[in-house]
Parts: C-alpha cells; sequence; structure tokens
C-alpha cells in the first residue's frame, strides 16, 4: 500500500470523526431538549436570571444583577479578590 | 488534473517517507501541536456550549426586572412603587419578586434565597437546590438551620430537592414561603427585592423601560435583552482572554516550527539537492515542502478536536472544573450539551493550522531554491 | 545531439573571489556515443557536465539540444527537459538513505505523476535487469557500492532518458566493477543511449567502449582522441 | 473592542496577510528593475528563484483572504447578538463606519487576487516569463489594497461599541429609507430580475463568442462585471424575498442563516467563482499572442471562459429554485 494512499486513509478516518463528532453532537443536543425545556421552565417559574456558575460573590453569583462597577461597590479602592472576577468581564450595560 | 491528483500523490508519498524516517522528532511536534489544538477546542467548545444554553434557557427570564438604587446601590423596593408606575401599556404583569443571599459558615458557601410565586410552601418547609443539598447532606425530611438577622436559629425542614439536572441554575437555591423569608431577613411587608415585568410584545420593551425610568427616577430597570447581552459578551470575553493566554503557547510553538523548519540539517539539504538534481522541479519540493506542514497541522487540528470533543462532552470538561470553580464552594455539577457551530471549528482551524503554514513558508523556499547542481560539486 | 557554443561560466560573479570556471567552450557532442571528459580536479569538467545537463545555467554562450536552446531556460522548464532528457549518475551515487531501493528508482518520475502502477513495474523490471530484484524492499544505505551504482543508474534510467550523465563513475569501484559499470555503458549505447562521462581513469578513456575523449584543462579543452 | 476569538483570528490573518503582500511587494521590486532574462548572472538566477516565494506568498494570501471572506461576514452575522438592533450581518456592519468598507474592500482584494494567481499562472507556462513585469506591477497594486483592508477591518473592530444602536436590515434595506442600501431595496423586483436575466444572457453570449471566435474578451469580462452587480442588485430586492418568503425583507446576509438551509452561500459563491474566472479572461485576453504563451494562453481562457459560464450557470439553478421552492406568490403584486 502507497503511502500516501495510507495517510489519506487516515485523514478521510479523522474527517469521518470530525463529521460523527457533529452527528453526535446532534444526537445529544436532542435528547437534551426535554432537559432543557424542563430547565427553562424552572427559569421562567422562578423568575430566574442568571446561571449558577460563580457562587463565590454576589456580583459573581447574579452577574446580570449587579451594579455597574460592582466589583468596587464596598469601597473604591477595593479589590476583586475573587479568581472568577478574573474570568468575568465587567458587567456591560447601557445606563 | 488528473495529473495534477497523481502528482500530489506522489509528493505525499515521498513526504510521508522522510515523515516516517525522522519518526520521533516529528511525533514530538505532533503531540505537541496536538495538545495547543485540544487546549484551545476545549476552551472553545466549553465556553460556547454554556453560551449557548445560557441564551436558551435565560430567553425565559423576566422581561424587566426593575431596580431601586439608593445611593447608588441596591435597595428594597417599596410595593407603593407598582402603583406608582401608572398604567403602562404593553405591561401585561407586575408583580414584586423576593430574593437574597444567605451565607451559610458551615460550609463556607453563599446560598440564593428565593420566594417562589407559584409553588405554596409552609412556613417551615424549604426546597433545595441539588448542589446544595449535595454539600450539606441534605435530604427530604431533613432540617436545615439557618440564622436569622437577629440571631436566633430558625430549623426548615426540607420539603424537596430541585431536579439534578437543572444544577446549572439552581445549585445553590433555597426556596421558601414569603413569611418565612421575610420573619429570616426582617424585611417588613410592602418591600420587595425587585420588581418583575412582563412585556407581551418584545418590541415595546424598550420604550416600556423608557416609560419605567420617567416615573420612577430612582430605578433601573434591567431587560432580557440585556441580561442575554452580557452572557453572551461574557463567553465570547472570557474565549478571548484564554485565546490571548494560549496565543503564547501557539506563538512559541510557531516559533518552533520556523525553526523546525528553516533548521534544515546538512542530510535534508543535500536530499533536496539530490531530488533537484534528479528531475524535481522548486515547486515540487515546495509542493513536498508543503504537504509536510498539511499533513502535520491536518493531523494534529483533528486529534486535537477530536480529543477536546470528548473532554469536554464526555468527561464534562474535567480539566476546567478547578478554574471554573474557583473558590466557590458550590459548584453546579452539569453535563455540558453539545452546541457546535462552524465558526467555532472554522476559527480554531485558522487558529491553529494558518500560523503553522505561513510560518514555514520562507523557511520551505530557502531550502527548495538549492542549488541542483550542489551535489555533483 | 548537443552543441556548445562559447560557454562560459563564472561562480561569486562580480564579488572579489570571481572565479571563472569555463571559459569559453564549443563543442559538438554526437548521439549514440559514449564521450569521456578527462581532466585534473578543478579543470572545469563537472560544471561543464552540469551545465549540459541543465543542472546549471551557463553565464553566457549557449547549449543546443538538437537544435533548441536549453541554456536560457529559466529553471522551471530547465527541470522539465532535464527530466525527460538526461539520467545522472553522480559520483557518490546519491542515493536517498532512508527509502528502499525500488523508491529511490522510482524518485525521479514522481513530478510527472505518471500512473503508479505502470512507474512501479517498469522500475522493478529496470531492477530486474541489472540484477537488483532482490534487493528492491531493502533500504539504500544497505547497498554495497557495486550494487548502489547499479541502483544509481536504475534511477537515471527510469524517465528513459537520451542522454545518460555519469561524474567520475568508478571513482568508488574496484577494478572488476568498473569493468562491468563500462560493459554496461556499451549495452545502453547499443540501445540508443547517449553517454556523457567525466573520468581521470586510465581504464575508462583507454576502454573500447569508449568512442570520443575531450580533455578540459583550466576551463578550455584540449581534445585528442 | 470585543475580544472574540473569530475576530482575534480575523486581525490576526489580515496583519499576517499585509505582512506577507508587503514582503511580496519587496521581492517584486527588485525583480522588476533588474529583470533580464536573457542573462545567466546569478543575480537574475537569484531573481528567478524569488519569483517563486512571491506566487508561493500571494497563494497563500489569497487563500487567507478567502476563507477570512466568508469568516468576516459569518462572525458580522454571530455578533449581531451583541449589539442593540442588530439582527444580522447588516446590523453589525452599522455599528460604525468601517464595517461596509472593509467588506468592499475585502471583495476587491479576492477578485484581485483570483486575478493575480491567473495571471501568474499562464506566465509560468511561457518559457521567457513574458508577463513577469505586468504581473509585478499588479502586484504593487494590490498591496495598498490589502493594507487598507487590514487598517479598516481593525478600524472596525476596534471601535466597535456595544452600546451604539445599530440600524439593521429593517430599517436599512427599506425602500423608504436613503443611502445606497435603500435605493438597492427599492428597485422593482421586476426590473432588477430583468436586468439579471439581460446581463446574463449578454455574458452568455458573449462567452460563446469568445469561445467560438476568441476575441471579445473585455466584452465578456465587462459583462460578467455588470451581471455581478444585477445579481446583488437582485438579490437585495427579490430574490432573498423568496428566501425569506416574506414580501419586505430585503437582506443580503440573512440568507446566509442556518434558517435558510445557508443558501446564500450557495448563491454568493458560484457567483462570485463566476465573476472572478470572467476578470481573469478579461486579464489574460491581450497576451494571447506573445509567441511563448500562445498555446498556454488559448486553453487558459477557454478554461476559465467555460468555469465562469458553469458557476453562472449554477448560480441561477439556486436563484430559480430558491424562487421556485418559495411560498412566497408575489405573481398579482409584481408580475
Amino acid at each position: 500500500m502507497r503511502h500516501s494512499d495510507r495517510v489519506l486513509a487516515l485523514l478521510a478516518g479523522g474527517l469521518l470523526l470530525l463529521a460523527a463528532s457533529g452527528l453526535d453532537a446532534g444526537l445529544r443536543r436532542q435528547a437534551a431538549v426535554a432537559e432543557l425545556r424542563q430547565q427553562r421552565a424552572t427559569v421562567q417559574a422562578l423568575e430566574l436570571t442568571d446561571l449558577c456558575l460563580f457562587t463565590e460573590a454576589r456580583y459573581t453569583r447574579h452577574l446580570s444583577q449587579a451594579d455597574l462597577h460592582t466589583p468596587f461597590q464596598d469601597h473604591p479602592l477595593a479589590f476583586d479578590h475573587f479568581p472568577s472576577g478574573s474570568l468575568v468581564s465587567p458587567p456591560l450595560r447601557r445606563e | 488534473m488528473q495529473h495534477y491528483l497523481a502528482r500530489q500523490r506522489y509528493l505525499i508519498d515521498y513526504t510521508v517517507a522522510s515523515l516516517l524516517r525522522h519518526r520521533s522528532k516529528n511525533l514530538g511536534l505532533l503531540l505537541v501541536y496536538t495538545l495547543v489544538v485540544f487546549m484551545l477546542a476545549s476552551v472553545m467548545l466549553f465556553t460556547h456550549s454554556l453560551r449557548q444554553e445560557a441564551e436558551q434557557l435565560l430567553s425565559a427570564a423576566p422581561e424587566i426586572v426593575l431596580q431601586r438604587l439608593l445611593a447608588g446601590r441596591q435597595e428594597l423596593v417599596p410595593a407603593s412603587y407598582l402603583e406608582q408606575m401608572g398604567r403602562i401599556r404593553g405591561v401585561s404583569e407586575r408583580h414584586g419578586r423576593l430574593w437574597g443571599y444567605y451565607y451559610d459558615p458551615v460550609v463556607r458557601a453563599n446560598y440564593t434565597v428565593l420566594v417562589p410565586r407559584d409553588r405554596p410552601l409552609a412556613a417551615d418547609e424549604i426546597v433545595v437546590g441539588a448542589g446544595l443539598a449535595r454539600s450539606r447532606g441534605l435530604g427530604h425530611g431533613d432540617f436545615l438551620s439557618l440564622r436569622a438577622s437577629d440571631g436566633r436559629p430558625v430549623a426548615f425542614r426540607v420539603a424537596d430537592t430541585l431536579a439534578a439536572d437543572s444544577e446549572l441554575i439552581s445549585a445553590d437555591l433555597i426556596l421558601m414561603a414569603e413569611a418565612s423569608f421575610r420573619d429570616l431577613f426582617a424585611i417588613p411587608a410592602g418591600y420587595y427585592t425587585d420588581l418583575a415585568l412582563s412585556v407581551r410584545n418584545p418590541r415595546e420593551v424598550r420604550t416600556v423601560a423608557e416609560k419605567l425610568t420617567l416615573a420612577l427616577p430612582d430605578t433601573r430597570p434591567i431587560l432580557r435583552s440585556e441580561i442575554l447581552r452580557t452572557y453572551a459578551t461574557l463567553f465570547s470575553w472570557r474565549q478571548g482572554i484564554v485565546l490571548v493566554l494560549l496565543a503564547g503557547a501557539l506563538l512559541a510553538f510557531v516559533i518552533f516550527a520556523w525553526d523546525k523548519a528553516s533548521g534544515l540539517s546538512a542530510e535534508e539539504r543535500r536530499e533536496i539537492g539530490i531530488l533537484k538534481a534528479v528531475g524535481w522541479e522548486t515547486a515540487d519540493v515546495i509542493g513536498m515542502k508543503f504537504w509536510e506542514g498539511a499533513l502535520i497541522s491536518l493531523g494534529a487540528f483533528l486529534l486535537g478536536y477530536l480529543l477536546a470533543y470528548l473532554h469536554v462532552f464526555y468527561l464534562d470538561a474535567g480539566l476546567f472544573e478547578p478554574v471554573l470553580k474557583g473558590w466557590a464552594v458550590l459548584y453546579p455539577s452539569f453535563h455540558p450539551v453539545p452546541f457546535i457551530d462552524g465558526l467555532q471549528v472554522a476559527t480554531l482551524f485558522f487558529f491553529t493550522v494558518f500560523p503553522y503554514t505561513v510560518a514555514t513558508i520562507i523557511p520551505i523556499w530557502r531550502a527548495a531554491t538549492t542549488d541542483p547542481d550542489a551535489v555533483m560539486r | 545531439m548537443i552543441e556548445l557554443h562559447e560557454v562560459k561560466k563564472a561562480f561569486n560573479q562580480g564579488r572579489p573571489n570571481e572565479f571563472w570556471a569555463i571559459r569559453g567552450v564549443s563543442l559538438t557532442i554526437e548521439r549514440q556515443r559514449v564521450t569521456v571528459f578527462k581532466g585534473p580536479s578543478g579543470s572545469g569538467k563537472t560544471t561543464l557536465l552540469s551545465m549540459i545537463g541543465s543542472l546549471s545555467r551557463p553565464t553566457a554562450g549557449r547549449i543546443l539540444l538538437d537544435g533548441r536552446p536549453i541554456s536560457g531556460l529559466p529553471e522551471r522548464f530547465a527541470t522539465q527537459v532535464r527530466r525527460d532528457t538526461f539520467g545522472f549518475v553522480f559520483q557518490q551515487f546519491h542515493l536517498i538513505k532512508g527509502l528502499s531501493v525500488l523508491e529511490n528508482v522510482m524518485l525521479p518520475a514522481y513530478p510527472s505523476g505518471r500512473d503508479h502502477r505502470s512507474l512501479k513495474q517498469a522500475a522493478q523490471a529496470l531492477l530486474e535487469r541489472f540484477d537488483l530484484a532482490a534487493r528492491a524492499s531493502s533500504r539504500a544505505e544497505w547497498l554495497s557500492g557495486g550494487e548502489a551504482q547499479r541502483a544509481a543508474i536504475c534511477r537515471a534510467l527510469i524517465n528513459q532518458p537520451q542522454v545518460l550523465i555519469a561524474d567520475e563513475p568508478t571513482a568508488n569501484l574496484d577494478s572488476a566493477l568498473a569493468q562491468s559499470f563500462l560493459t554496461i555503458v556499451g549495452e545502453l549505447v547499443a540501445e540508443g543511449k547517449t553517454v556523457l562521462l567525466t573520468s581521470h581513469d586510465p581504464a575508462v578513456f583507454g576502454s573500447p567502449q569508449v568512442d570520443r575523449v575531450v580533455e578540459v584543462h583550466a576551463g578550455r579543452l584540449l581534445e585528442s582522441g | 473592542m470585543l475580544l472574540n476569538p473569530a475576530i482575534l483570528a480575523l486581525l490576526g490573518a489580515s496583519a499576517v496577510a499585509s505582512l506577507l503582500l508587503l514582503l511580496a511587494a519587496g521581492f517584486a521590486l527588485s525583480v522588476v528593475r533588474h529583470w533580464d532574462i536573457s542573462s545567466g548572472s546569478e543575480r537574475q538566477l537569484e531573481l528567478e528563484r524569488r519569483t517563486y516565494l512571491i506566487a508561493t506568498l500571494l497563494a497563500y494570501v489569497f487563500v487567507a483572504q478567502l476563507v477570512a471572506l466568508l469568516l468576516f461576514v459569518y462572525t458580522a452575522e454571530s455578533l449581531s447578538g451583541q449589539f442593540v438592533g442588530a439582527m444580522c450581518a447588516t446590523g453589525v456592519l452599522n455599528v460604525n463606519g468601517w464595517g461596509w468598507p472593509t467588506l468592499y474592500l475585502k471583495i476587491a482584494l479576492f477578485f484581485a487576487g483570483a486575478v493575480w494567481l491567473m495571471l501568474n499562472r499562464l506566465d509560468n507556462q511561457g518559457y521567457d516569463y513574458p508577463l513577469v513585469r505586468v504581473k509585478y506591477l499588479l502586484l504593487l497594486a494590490i498591496v495598498p489594497l490589502g493594507l487598507a483592508e487590514s487598517v479598516s477591518q481593525t478600524l472596525f473592530f476596534t471601535q466597535m461599541n456595544p452600546d451604539v444602536i445599530t440600524s439593521c436590515c429593517g430599517a436599512l434595506f427599506t425602500p423608504e429609507g436613503e443611502g445606497v442600501a435603500a435605493e438597492l431595496a427599492g428597485v422593482a423586483p421586476r426590473s432588477a430580475l430583468l436586468a439579471l436575466y439581460g446581463a446574463s444572457t449578454l455574458l452568455l453570449l458573449s462567452g460563446g463568442w469568445l469561445l467560438w471566435r476568441r476575441s471579445g474578451a473585455v466584452w465578456f469580462a465587462a459583462a460578467a462585471l455588470a451581471t455581478f452587480s444585477a445579481a446583488l442588485v437582485a438579490i437585495v430586492s427579490a430574490i432573498a424575498l423568496y428566501i425569506y418568503e416574506h414580501p419586505h425583507h430585503h437582506c443580503p446576509f440573512c440568507i446566509l442563516k442556518a434558517g435558510y438551509d445557508y443558501v446564500g452561500y450557495w448563491l454568493y459563491l458560484p457567483l462570485f467563482g463566476a465573476t472572478a474566472f470572467a476578470l481573469g479572461v478579461g486579464v489574460l485576453h491581450p497576451w494571447r499572442h506573445i509567441p511563448s504563451l500562445r498555446q498556454a494562453a488559448a486553453a487558459d481562457i477557454r478554461r476559465y471562459t467555460l468555469l465562469s459560464l458553469l458557476l453562472l450557470l449554477a448560480f441561477h439553478l439556486v436563484a430559480a429554485r430558491a424562487i421556485w421552492n418559495s411560498h412566497l406568490t408575489m405573481s398579482g403584486v409584481w408580475w
């Protein structure tokens, strides 16, 4: 077997797997539809406004409800001392 | 066309043979490259999936949340505001929300305490989120004691836990009755945390918000579209930050690739000389070298991407958990739903394959223009 | 027929270490003959041969192949001429290490993109003819000197060139192997090939297979024989 | 400035492309100044080697630009969620004054690059490289285009202000509005489609004439440009409406969305391809009498003409299919 055939077959296999991953994503998304709908219902019922990703501080737990300069709300020189502060951008909002 | 393809196959033949001869060196390169792609792809897939999920879930959030600001801080809203705002056309429903935070010194975590509107609870009953239940070891019928604002302990019976599959939104929630909430935090009757308004027609939301700020100048409306926008920018911003950080790694890798491509050994130089002497043209050598780069970068891209896919969606992005957890004690356990879009994959491809190939153009050209008669000298 | 008109070649032109390796050579080489360029090392015979084989371009003068000028061609086209017309056997054989003998033989035909199966068959037939079929799949660096030279000849013949060019072909061989090389040359000429050699080995230019000896000295010709 | 991976990729790519272009221009300059094909001097050999580098660099730039053009539109599309008032790429391009110029420059660069590569391919088939000066002068003309594109794109992305309320396709592409976009939308669908079919017929006829009589390449290229503009107008004023099945939704970008089966790509790719090939024919044709190129030029011109006509056909088939399958019926209103 020629080298090129072997390598092209490998690449084709990789591309096939890439396509398979897309297919798999679609299937899993489909499977998650019910769950997502359930969660949406919870959001609606409880009137939630934020994801529960960073629970350490008020301004990271409810990002969208925080004040514009939240990290400094306790004191103008107060440092943002929670690590997620480095991951979360300051709230962007039109005043 | 056929001739062109046949020629490319021959060039690949030669490239593969020459890659195989320096197996360990090229395998090392492939490995490092795959790792770089894997990290980038993991971040992209994970944040994109979170962003999509946020968008889907939070599109059910209240259309307008009205906060009252007092000296720049959020303050309780008197119920009278609901009357004061007057009749605003388009607002189909308005009511006060009661929610707040509770710091639990036992596990040093912040909980979100919330009064549900459509779920009647007895005064001593609470419903807790699955994450909280896990970290405090609570089950149905257990008791949780919370300290009221005046210092006395109040015991609540866990009537229910929220579904585990909704942890992404509800891991740290405690739901309780309105009376218990007011009692626990000493919030006088007639005051709410904020107000929620529903607006039927999405086109009217902005006008409603403008009218609200006019009618109630000390309030601030937060629109649903702003919430969605906050999350959209949050995640792409984060992706960007991680990319900027990883760009260093990428740059180092590109320099490595450049160095590898330009630091041709005497042996390789001699080989190219031989190829040219026996009838290969500069363009053939460039094509051959191009395939070398293309095979390595394509291979690394496919491998890295597929590994990242497995990592994020089958292993629940295990490697990122510590990063996301930060100092948070309550971390939701959730399975990201695979939202993938072509832009993500195309960007990733651009980010990883393009710099590598560009970095090697000039070294390749240098090597390919070796004099064909060099072998005769 | 190959004609050279006042061919000159300079190295490092315009710099202080400028050096004229060929200082004006005019020559006609007939088809189906064995022509040997003889001369001491540094006399310019290899440079001359590389210009005839379109490996390098003369600084001045013209080289014609069957009446068609080939010396002024840019590399892209010179390579085509070289690939189709000339086959090279180098002094060090220059087989590529790590590739099998068969792959080495097929190498010059890669850019032409010809059908893989027929190419492989042609290569195998050549190996068979030169008694190398058994070594087809062994690596090039495992061959003995004589085998390596025969493999190099196979490689030179894979594109069916009219002209075979060999640079000091017997320098790395013992006399028995040198003799068998000359026999092969004789066979090739009988088949219609033109052969150009450089050598300073009396066993070569004294051999009955050689039709003409051209002596090169300090970049000029001193024809004899 | 939004720190978004796709934006970073685009900025990086166009910076790299500009760098490569500048590099190529530097080499091209020395080639134009010292080129002498008849010389066998070492400098000439060096220059000939440089042509390989320049061609490789340009091929990379062109491919990168092609991908970047798609990525740019796609990114603009995906950013629409982050701007108040933006529903699709139109809104995002309107966020500041650099959006549209960037898009136009990218398109111009695409055509210029395609034409250059075709010219280069032809020249490489002539043993005396007869077009060397022409193509490198053309390259020097492309460089400012590339730099302008890079600068404009950088300004576009860095000056993006998420607080600006932008006007999107709903506001922009309305017949009542002002500006070019509004005028495009205001063109009666009937005359737009008629113009498109008229221009396409001209293109077909001039292509046929070119294949048959080997002349009139200028007309062919001109007809292609006319068809290109007519097609863009027709997409905005009529074809898109059929795809959206909405009589007032004029937008050239929303058709790229997944919701419309990405039909936009199937429309734009053949259209751009057909135009690029036709322009290439127009540029190659004047050189067909150079002796060393005669054969190659005839073959290339023939090939590109056929490709251009085939792609044109593909465009029309996709457009016709979109109209045919649409549930929008305007027969009483437009026809």
